[in-house]
């Protein structure tokens, strides 16, 4: 079996899903012919043509509502935003339909689509192409916030996304496209859209990340684990809602957390999980809980967006920080 | 200098605001008389439910309500076009449309009374329909949206969406006739123009001369008609509806009529509009204009009239029954239709509500 | 001196700022003849004219932009979206150009823009006229976000917001617009963009909340009184950048917060709050950190909204269980 | 049937592909040869810089970089018929009508390189501009708030924003040009059509038969021109402008012309398009045809092509020394210029991040 990158993955799950799943439609601007700009729908106009791939005018609010009108009349489409920082537009149809049609017409209309987006900095990418803004969606109720972080969970967590009945906000971290291979079986298997994954066990600290970031805080346990400190680590995967027993679990343990994200800090989506560790786990808590996130600023371009980003130091001296309590 | 490209937009109209008949090509719908009465009594039930409507709200039985007053010709017209397997995507007063296709006055009240279930159509046309949309212009990507999956499944369905001369200046309205008119969806933008988009008068949305022009933007066939002329809604509407129904994609069609009643119950319109706008306005009355034409063909007469609206008076007082005893959904319904699968935290919160409430 | 409503409040530092400053305009839907839905612009396009009070086109995105344009080339303009529900297309430009465009022009250009929105439930409203979406703005950066809750602080804080040269959201708790009356001098006095309003001093809960759910804090905190329980009642006023040190003084007094919104639970700004606190005032608490919230739903139509809101009740109810915490 | 209103769009061309003129009726600006050998020279030295611009990158010098090749007349035409005073609110490619207006090469290298500074235009008129906008379309509604404001404080001045033929898809330009013909804006509207946006082609975008009829939605004059002929580009330009200084309101322009190049340099256009089609292409070259012509005229020869080519070569080259000299940032920029006044919060994570870097 061939090994694959993150990309790879996303593309496999799609034409997997279009081959077994007829109302499955994918459509963007560049999807088609040029197979998306980062090559995600390469080869699938080719295989199920132009209108179950369609290369749409160039208007995001045009995509999102249409998704929504399709979805509503029976359809499944996957629509694409080009780049998170592009998704803005559509924001209104997303909020005020997708997330909400079954509530407003008590389930007799629904919204089975997805939204996909290229997210995050770290490619030395133009203005506005490094967004890390997925806390836009997560206090929107009736949606799914999904973002995975290697090529298995790409494949796994897109078809989950695909074949659920709910709109799926889905986000791939774009600097891990094509960081790494790993071996993916085509072999259609879902994973659970409602758990985070342990992706490796520790007893000292937790670090609670998703995305791009999921890279570094393993990293930065390879790194303690040689000063003696055992980290576990945990990929949130699915931010909302939000399987906060796995998190618990292990902060119940470790007594230590540090939460990771790229997007700035305030009201990032690492204070929710902060929040309920504060009202839910306090007095398993040997420490303050730590938040190594980008800074309350714009992302800058690209010269400097690397001082921008957590990073395996920032990450470290934060472990050492809470470890330093006792 | 070399032309590029012309245009013109055609204006349609058959009967005048006296009811008189300006064209002799009458269309083949309108020559069955029994029919154009089928039509006339819908426009008068939906002027008797949309008074109901009114008068719950002012004895404190519904919250805001959209009174639909003055489009009785446009509404009707567009709903009697479809077929029961096209899709309709309405904004908020077109009841008329909405009546034609199975929406019972119950669930209008439902809906204004503040309660989700009013969005609940039970009767088929209706029911595969798009509930009301309160964000103005986004119903019609829904509409363009339903007419790519039918164009997708090669269904022979057209999508069908209404719009406001003020919900016309939002991007959402171009861009649903632009990506119809690039994939040539079968979808009809009807633009109900009633000159005013709450305070906002039609001259300050936009420096066009017409409305049905914007169409041309998107390059597809566009029309003007007289919208308090039922029998020029339902031709454009019918013409509209079989071009896209054979493949020959999406029109637009601007509908000139006039609001004669506030924006909601919540607006008051003297605010902002002469009397003499408004005076002049019911002198073109659709409901009015339709009768004298039925009148002087015979077939409609006081007696009728009145025997009608005996009849409609009884379905309302019916419907507003129904709606009155309809009880409040229990807390549960707050969070049942979020996710088609509860998440277990939203169960946490569901129950500590039912908790609550208990108490 | 009259006694004047909130959203009187609001008309009047309009009308002072615009006075005094001829490059504040406003636009926006209805804010002409009619005055706005609410009648927030009442009077002033007969006072300054057509064009410092225009009526625009229905297209928020459009208002939105033309704002961002008006600001950067050296107007002030405060943009009115109708209703909270409706803002969504602004976010592309207020999240692309209007937050970021001091930062992306390394100062050359700059956007003193103000957009003001009736905000929250609890008036009957119909559907999407009853949205509590601020979380939208507090994780974008070059952003303020402030929520008056009273009449003196509606127009001490929207002539702040006016008189900044950062873009400022200006979000009005419909449900208090006329709710009662207090003194507002017309002095053209601000209030800071940088403070939380301590409105009752306590020393056994720290309440902390803010637009409409101020009232109902005060109104539990006179009710815990009577039952010899002091609470400390802080109005949030700008939630971002956020003044955290005057919570952080409170709950480290008191040792217990309870924070009170009426969006949603997961990732409400009440999240960022109570983060802060598990990060650094985790030794101060006597009581895990309590949020009373709107759910994790859409708010419900009017006929059920109530049980939606927090209530005196809910809030109460909070308080004594992180008292029964010793 | 009646009409209600009837349109042309009107094509303009002075020069054709061979550089034969085509029409007598010279404007003024065009019978001026000193006047059209300086406009040729910036076109010229618009395309050297390109060509710098675009080998820099391939070095890995810059990061993505979006190429004006095939641009040339568009972009000179649309910035030298604009008045200092004016303001432009261009996209991301229009070089040709930046450095015009006092963009230094220097400054598109520094943006392109990832350094905000890159924005901070330091001359007038541009510094004055907006910077590129790479939110496709959002620039349209800058400048029609830009034409607001000088409408609002009654200066003559004009607010030019230039878009793509996939950006004229996007809602916000439907905006621009609809409120500005609502209000009467002092705005010009001109859409590049260079046939591409990214992989897609024009047809998908739409199915109208011009751009330039999408001013007809907006009720503004509008006109289509051959956007390889700066005569024209710069003709329809100073129409428009004019119009719009005298309070006669706003214009849109289609500049027919094409993208000679890939999308951006993280682009290849092959995967999309033919050979065929960017060959044809190529014999309409902007820069070739206003050489063919001034040459016939006698007023430009190989001689001096060459020796204005060395000039642009060192005068390139001088700008790349400049931006590659310059130093990054310092770590606090990413911090100060969030808002006017540091909040609190923020100095502390400024404080932090310097300590980090400082380790
Ligand atoms: C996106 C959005 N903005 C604002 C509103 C508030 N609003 C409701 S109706 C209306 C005017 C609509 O006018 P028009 O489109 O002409 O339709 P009409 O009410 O006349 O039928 C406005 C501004 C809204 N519902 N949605
Ligand atoms: C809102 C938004 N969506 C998508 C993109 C990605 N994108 C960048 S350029 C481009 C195509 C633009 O085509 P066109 O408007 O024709 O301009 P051209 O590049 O041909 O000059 C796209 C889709 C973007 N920058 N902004
Ligand atoms: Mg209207
Ligand atoms: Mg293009």
């Amino acid at each position: 079996m061939a090994q694959i990158t993150l990309i790879e993955a996303v593309t496999q799950a799609l034409a997997y899903e279009m081959q077994h799943d007829q109302s499955v439609v994918v459509l963007g601007e560049d999807v088609g012919v040029n197979g998306g700009v980062f090559r995600a729908t390469q080869g699938l106009q080719k295989k199920f043509g132009e209108l179950r791939v369609l290369d749409t005018p160039l208007d995001e609010t045009t995509i999102a509502g249409v998704t929504v009108g399709m979805a509503a009349q029976g359809m499944k489409p996957v629509a694409e935003a080009q780049f998170e920082g592009f998704i803005y537009p559509m924001m209104e149809q997303i909020a005020c339909h997708a997330a909400r049609l079954r509530n407003r017409t008590r389930g007799r209309l629904t919204v089975p689509a997805v939204f996909r987006a290229p997210w995050g900095g770290g490619i030395r990418a133009p203005e506005h192409h490094s967004e890390a803004n997925e806390h836009l969606f997560t206090n929107i109720p009736g949606l799914r916030v999904v973002m995975p972080s290697s090529p298995a969970r790409a494949y796994g967590l897109l078809l989950a996304a695909i074949r659920d009945p709910d709109p799926v906000m889905f986000f791939e971290p774009k600097r891990i496209y094509r960081q790494y291979k790993e071996e993916v079986p085509d072999d259609g298997e879902a994973l659970p859209l409602d758990v985070c994954f342990v992706l490796r066990d520790g007893t000292d600290v937790t670090l609670v990340t998703w995305g791009a970031q999921v890279k570094e805080c393993l990293e930065t346990a390879d790194a303690l684990a040689e000063e003696g400190i055992s980290a576990e680590v945990i990929d949130v995967a699915t931010l909302t809602p939000l399987d906060f027993d796995t998190i618990a679990e292990s902060v119940s343990k470790t007594g230590r957390c540090v939460i990771v994200h790229e997007a700035p800090k305030t009201a990032g989506f690492g204070a929710e999980i902060a929040a309920r560790l504060a009202e839910e786990c306090l007095y398993d808590l040997l420490a303050p809980v730590q938040r190594v996130t980008g800074y309350d600023t714009h992302i800058p371009l690209f010269r400097q967006e690397m001082k921008y980003l957590p990073s395996v130091e920032r990450i470290s001296a934060a472990v050492h920080k809470t470890l330093a309590v006792s | 200098m070399s032309i590029a490209a012309t245009f013109e937009i055609q204006y349609l109209q058959y009967l005048d605001p006296e009811g008189k008949q300006v064209r002799d090509d009458l269309p083949a719908f309108a020559e069955d008389t029994e029919h154009m009465v089928e039509l006339y009594k819908l426009m008068v039930s939906t002027r008797v439910f949309d008074a109901k409507s009114v008068a719950l709200q002012r004895t404190g039985k519904l919250g805001t309500y959209a009174s639909c007053l003055g489009h009785e010709a446009a509404h009707v017209g567009i709903g009697s076009a479809m077929a029961a397997e096209d899709v309709l995507a309405p904004s908020y007063r077109e009841y008329g449309a909405q009546l034609y296709r199975g929406v019972q006055p119950r669930e209008v009240y439902t809906y204004w009374g503040g309660d989700e279930r009013g969005n609940d159509y039970q009767n088929e046309p209706a029911r595969h329909d798009f509930p009301w949309s309160v964000p103005i212009a986004t119903q019609c990507l829904h509409a363009a949206g339903s007419a790519l999956a039918f164009k997708i499944r090669e269904e022979k369905r057209v999508a069908v969406c209404t719009i406001g001369d003020g919900g016309s200046s939002k991007g959402d309205f171009y861009g649903a006739i632009n990506i119809a008119g690039a994939q040539k969806l079968p979808l009809v933008a009807v633009i109900v123009n009633n000159q005013w988009a709450i305070s906002v008068p039609r001259h300050i949305q936009t420096g066009a001369e017409t409305l049905a022009q914007k169409g041309i933007a998107a390059g597809i066939p566009t029309i003007q008609v007289d919208g308090n002329d039922i029998i020029a809604v339902r031709k454009a509407m019918g013409d509209a509806l079989e071009r896209a129904r054979n493949g020959e994609g999406p029109s637009v069609i601007e509908a000139v009529t006039y609001r004669l009643g506030d924006h909601t119950t919540a607006d008051d319109a003297r605010r902002y509009r002469g009397e003499d706008e408004v005076k002049d306005a019911w002198t073109k009355d659709p409901v009015v204009r339709l009768r004298a034409w039925l009148e002087a063909k015979g077939v409609w007469n006081e007696e009728k009239e009145e025997a009608w609206k005996a009849e409609c008076d009884e379905w309302m007082d019916n419907e507003v029954n129904a709606y009155l005893e309809n009880k409040a959904q229990p807390t549960s319904a707050i969070f049942d239709y979020t996710f088609a699968e509860m998440p277990e935290d939203l169960a946490r919160q569901r129950e500590q509500a039912i908790e609550l409430d208990r108490q």
